[in-house]
């Protein structure tokens, strides 16, 4: 068993760059079965949500992240602690990834008290130290991420922003606004498009006149990415930390590829618009997991017989989670009235008639200040 | 159907949104159209919003009739400016020169589990600005007659569809399902008659006040339930008959009580020919004033039950 | 003045928005704010509000303190997602935990010979909508004391000016001069004191009811004005006491009447204590129900003058 | 006297495309004489609405075009019956070349009855055949050009729609959307951004990231034109109508440099943010009047003589126009509650008060059915 490896992968595609990130990089074993343990959680905390789906536990829109999980751990692998993200509504993993337990997380779907936000914001919002959301507005995350990324630096931090969005939501005309400011004001940002091929049934070159999506920037450099490679994510991470932060040099684009296996949502099959075999040939060559598996196996970095072990360990996890996620209590009603303001002004809450008058509290302390 | 028949009747209208095409509209309204009509009438737009508005009030402008679908009214508002500066206004700016007879629809106000940006109601905030039309359908025939009446409108219309009430199965007259059944544009219909209080509601909120009504009359007190089906123009002489007869007035609706639609129904009886009538003043049963949540239990208690509602007519008719 | 003495008192306020630096503003509302103090903290941004706007929550997010000037609240409509959505709900879909302290400020309502696209009262729309706080200010003095509290609110803040009473010359009291002068947010001011009516209203409307309450006053009519200043929250406890006193209360706003301020006042009027001290049913004052024209006399007649409201209070007290 | 001459001019510079419009072109000389009233009218006309500012006869926005002449009159000389147009705000020169006689423009100007919408809109609403006006909000218009020359694909008429914005608008998110959607549809719609260099008091590179406004359709083709020479402009609509309409190629985007004189609106010196020597270098070096006025004389296509007595005519027309702008009638304060709809559903329109109820009439026919 060897304590260090290095890998290489495939190239990365430039845009408007001379030069682009590593196309080697080394991995500790250590870090090796951290990243492993990870991915393998967002991938069972997506299937236990599946679950819970069906069985009535979870309510409403439900997007489930399964075969993107590289992209979550390989960023977040890159990045240091000031640094930050924003995503779509497709958040479980990366709320995961920036630090919510995953009973945090389920909890949330399940509408619990435990949930992160105590079953306010459900699937679509959840948000920890540095991650400001999920968000439900296709698109509205990248000028907010701009301005997260405005926001590092005029204090100074030396933070980068990284924001997310689907291929669906990249002609949003808010990114190419958002990508104008940043790139006239030389903001430490990141735009980060996770083209999984389709926005909801809609397949890339349906809804993008150009699909590629890393030189949808224009005059802004980008990079096309392998989003089933967790290590070509993570290089790619740090190049921008470096590029942005350090070197100071601007915005990026980077397009990350990818692929989502479950449908849309919950209550898309996801198999009317693409057919079972392509899902199929991606799951059986080019799934994130496996592939990891694969390169920390030859590399001598970890026995198949541990990586079954965390298997296994992050299986029993999540199932206690699952239970406790069903069986937590949910806010009470009057919660229904607190949170509203930070600092509310207008005395109580108005229920549903005009006589139903509610006490505003403030429950939790803010995690942005 | 509506849009069925109104797309074979008429070919320059069409209709346009997001996965309303090969997949068939995301709650299914669009379903069958695009095999049957072709890409031509029946097309899929990328995810933006303000531009593909824009491109269909524009088509507008330009002598078709576009049937413009949001997936949710809750995106419309990256739109909204194309709707109130582009489509509602144009035609008076222009001098009565410029016809935009353009149909924006999709549903509206809460479904379940979605949270606070997927739940909101617009009726109050386009039923507030002039050169709209506003529509709050109720039921199958509603919809069905007030959305071909609304495609064969010459001004921009806001048709605002439910889709807690997509899933529920109305009784339907015969004459509905005839091919140029139309409802007028601007008029209420009793929904259900009766003598002691005047309930007023839109959208789903009928439903709700048709709950409340059935419970109360094994009370013994009748409601006399509005289903205001326009917002824009609201038919207030409907309401103000109605009151005259039962001297009582609730509002009932989904939607934020500020500037809501209670609040312009309550301020019009105010100053209307049925306020001496009232032998107590109106109120409003609406949402609660708090974004939605998404637990459930706290979700149920963010807009009106059937029990609400009781609750307050019994209080109003001072039986409780 | 407020921003000015805001931007000095800390360093994590900025103000952000079209032509509010180099240009000094198109308003001059910022008038030597970028020389003072610098690229850094007074922007010029593209004319992009969409994009800026949500730029400027994002900021917020990352915990600065942005004033981001819409050059008018009409444009506000490109980016009224980003106010609603990511402003207005954040903190409560976070159960709390994000906070978003940020001002949307800039002119709203009417101004004159502007036409339809840029004439628009915002007021009702933004005011609909819990999560946010909604002012409407109305002389120099409500304009310092709540913009400065506005930009120490935790809570995203929509700060409705008016264009005509940017050039209008108020009294001040001395302690309004001082640094820390500040207003609380949510609490209407009688602007002048009354026995006979009440008037309520917000931003200009104050001043065409207090012209109207002088001239009334000239006839031996009483009119009570109370300036709302906020519209959310609303502060319908002085509104309650002053009918309590005059028994009489006409609303007075510049918007359109359906879904408006006027219609919440007279909704919360009749669900609240003061009602039955009602001696006739509530009426509205308010810009007629059509978009803005641009030609003079056609645009005079569209928001209220003094002498609509002389008649409407005099209608009321059965003098005429 | 020549009846016809040939011109060369500056060539164009080209995005994604292998030929441009053509280099060389024709001109006889009616329609020089022609245009070259058009032109001057034109600036005539607004030098007057300046004056009627000054005076108090026009009110709020008011935003002149003098200077960018060359752009209405040269793309129309080029555009056929069945083509149509949709611009911003700065709208009163476009109103004049689509039709609307100078008395229609002035009259709007000064609210009066025989304005071209009869006072409703102002500087800003003006309406003609296949003209889509004026619009207020910056950028709102080219979406809906779009649209239009979707109409124009769906009814299979032929025609193509240019949509005008200017360089203060290039970067409106609405805009980058339209080209998506152009582009999948392949449209017949150019996008032509009229650049003036700046967007009220801030110059172009201060809100574009890019200046290269005919590249910034990215994967559409795109143009550079000279905006101060009418007959490039001219070539350029033609081959535009060749490639959208008879090829049916798809969207062009089209940059055509030009200048303001005036300030923004007349509210802006237009001094602050520009020096008035660059004002005046480009009067004395660039006018497209004056390049007009040479190129005819130079070409012998008429005499100075003619057009000197073009420009008095000119002017006497004007000034007569200026006389019955401000000598005419506004409409009744009835129609302030007219033309809210073609069909009004709601009977009586509320006034200020609710007792004040108007009837709601229909006064003129619609252009657009
Ligand atoms: C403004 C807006 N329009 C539409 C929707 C509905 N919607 C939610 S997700 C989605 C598809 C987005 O696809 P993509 O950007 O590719 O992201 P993915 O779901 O593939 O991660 C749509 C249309 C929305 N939430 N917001
Ligand atoms: C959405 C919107 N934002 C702001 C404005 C105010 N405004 C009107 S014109 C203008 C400048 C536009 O500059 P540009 O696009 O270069 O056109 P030009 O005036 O030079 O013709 C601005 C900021 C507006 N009308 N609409
Ligand atoms: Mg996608
Ligand atoms: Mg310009």
């Amino acid at each position: 068993i060897a304590t260090e490896a290095t890998f290489d992968y495939h190239p990365y595609k430039l845009h408007h760059l001379d030069e682009g990130p590593a196309t080697s990089t080394t991995l500790t074993r250590d870090e090796g079965l951290r990243l492993y343990h990870q991915m393998v959680t967002v991938r069972r905390m997506e299937t236990a949500a599946a679950n819970l789906y069906k069985e009535k536990a979870i309510r409403g829109f439900c997007h489930l992240c399964s075969g993107q999980e590289a992209i979550y751990s390989g960023l977040v692998a890159g990045m240091r602690s000031q640094d930050s993200v924003i995503t779509s509504y497709r958040a479980h993993g990366f709320t995961y990834v920036m630090g919510i337990p995953v009973l945090g997380v389920l909890s949330e779907l399940t509408g619990k008290k435990s949930g992160v936000v105590r079953g306010k914001g459900g699937s679509m919002h959840m948000y920890a130290k540095n991650f400001y959301g999920g968000n439900g507005i296709v698109g509205a995350q990248v000028p907010l991420g701009a301005g997260i990324a405005f926001a590092h630096k005029y204090k100074g931090d030396g933070g980068v922003n990284f924001s997310l969005y689907g291929d669906g939501a990249a002609s949003q005309g808010q990114i190419a606004e958002a990508f104008n400011m940043a790139r006239l004001w030389n903001l430490p940002a990141v735009f980060i498009c996770e083209n999984n091929h389709y926005g909801m049934g809609t397949s890339e070159d349906r809804h993008s006149a150009s699909t590629e999506f890393y030189k949808r920037g224009d005059y802004i450099p980008g990079i096309h990415v392998d989003g089933m490679d967790i290590l070509a994510v993570r290089e790619a991470a740090r190049f921008a930390i470096d590029y942005c932060s350090v070197q100071e040099k601007g915005p990026l684009v980077f397009e990350i590829s990818t692929y989502r296996y479950h449908g849309h949502s919950m209550s898309d099959p996801g198999t009317s618009y693409r057919t079972r075999d392509e899902v199929q040939e991606v799951r059986q060559t080019r799934d994130p997991i496996t592939g990891f598996r694969d390169r920390l196996v030859g590399a001598e970095l970890a026995e198949v017989s541990e990586l079954k072990a965390i298997e296994i360990e992050v299986k029993k996890a999540v199932d206690a989670d699952v239970k406790k996620a069903k069986a937590d209590g949910q806010i009470g009603e009057e919660e229904l009235f607190y949170d509203i303001y930070e600092n509310n002004l207008g005395g109580k809450i108005r229920g549903i008639a005009p006589w139903d008058k509610h006490e505003h509290k403030k429950t939790q302390t803010a995690i942005n200040l | 159907m509506a849009l069925d028949e109104e797309l074979a009747r008429d070919d320059k209208v069409f209709i346009m949104g997001e996965e309303v095409a090969q997949y068939d509209g995301a709650y299914k309204v669009t379903r069958g159209l695009w095999k049957k009509y072709g890409d031509k009438r029946v097309i899929d737009t990328p995810i933006t919003e303000m531009g593909f508005t824009g491109m269909a009030v524009g088509a507008a402008f330009n002598n078709l009739r576009p049937i413009l679908e949001f997936m949710t009214f809750n995106f419309s508002m990256q739109a909204i400016d194309q709707v109130i500066n582009s489509a509602a206004k144009t035609f008076y700016m222009s001098g009565g020169t410029v016809n935009v007879p353009i149909v924006f629809r999709g549903p509206n106000g809460c479904a379940k589990g979605v949270a606070a940006q997927h739940s909101q109601c617009f009726a109050a905030w386009y039923a507030h600005c002039p050169g709209l039309k506003v529509i709050s359908p109720y039921d199958s025939e509603d919809c069905k007659g007030l959305l071909k009446a609304a495609v064969r409108d010459p001004d921009p219309v806001v048709f605002l569809e439910n889709e807690l009430l997509y899933g529920v199965a109305f009784d339907v007259d015969d004459k509905v399902m005839e091919p140029d059944f139309l409802l007028p544009i601007g008029k209420a219909k009793i929904q259900r008659a009766g003598t002691d209080v005047t309930l007023v509601a839109h959208s789903i909120g009928v439903q709700f006040a048709l709950d409340a009504a059935i419970e109360l009359a094994k009370e013994g007190i009748s409601c006399e339930v509005i289903n205001l089906r326009s917002i824009r123009p609201l038919d207030m002489d409907t309401v103000n008959e109605s009151i005259k007869k039962t001297n009582h007035c609730i509002t009932v609706e989904g939607g934020w009580p500020q500037h809501g639609v209670g609040a312009e129904v309550s301020a019009c009886v105010a100053e209307g020919p049925a306020f001496h009538y009232l032998d107590a003043p109106v109120i409003r049963i609406c949402g609660v004033d708090a974004p939605m949540p998404y637990a459930q239990a706290a979700e149920a208690a963010a807009t009106p039950q059937p029990h609400n509602i009781s609750t307050a007519v019994k209080r109003m008719l001072g039986k409780q």
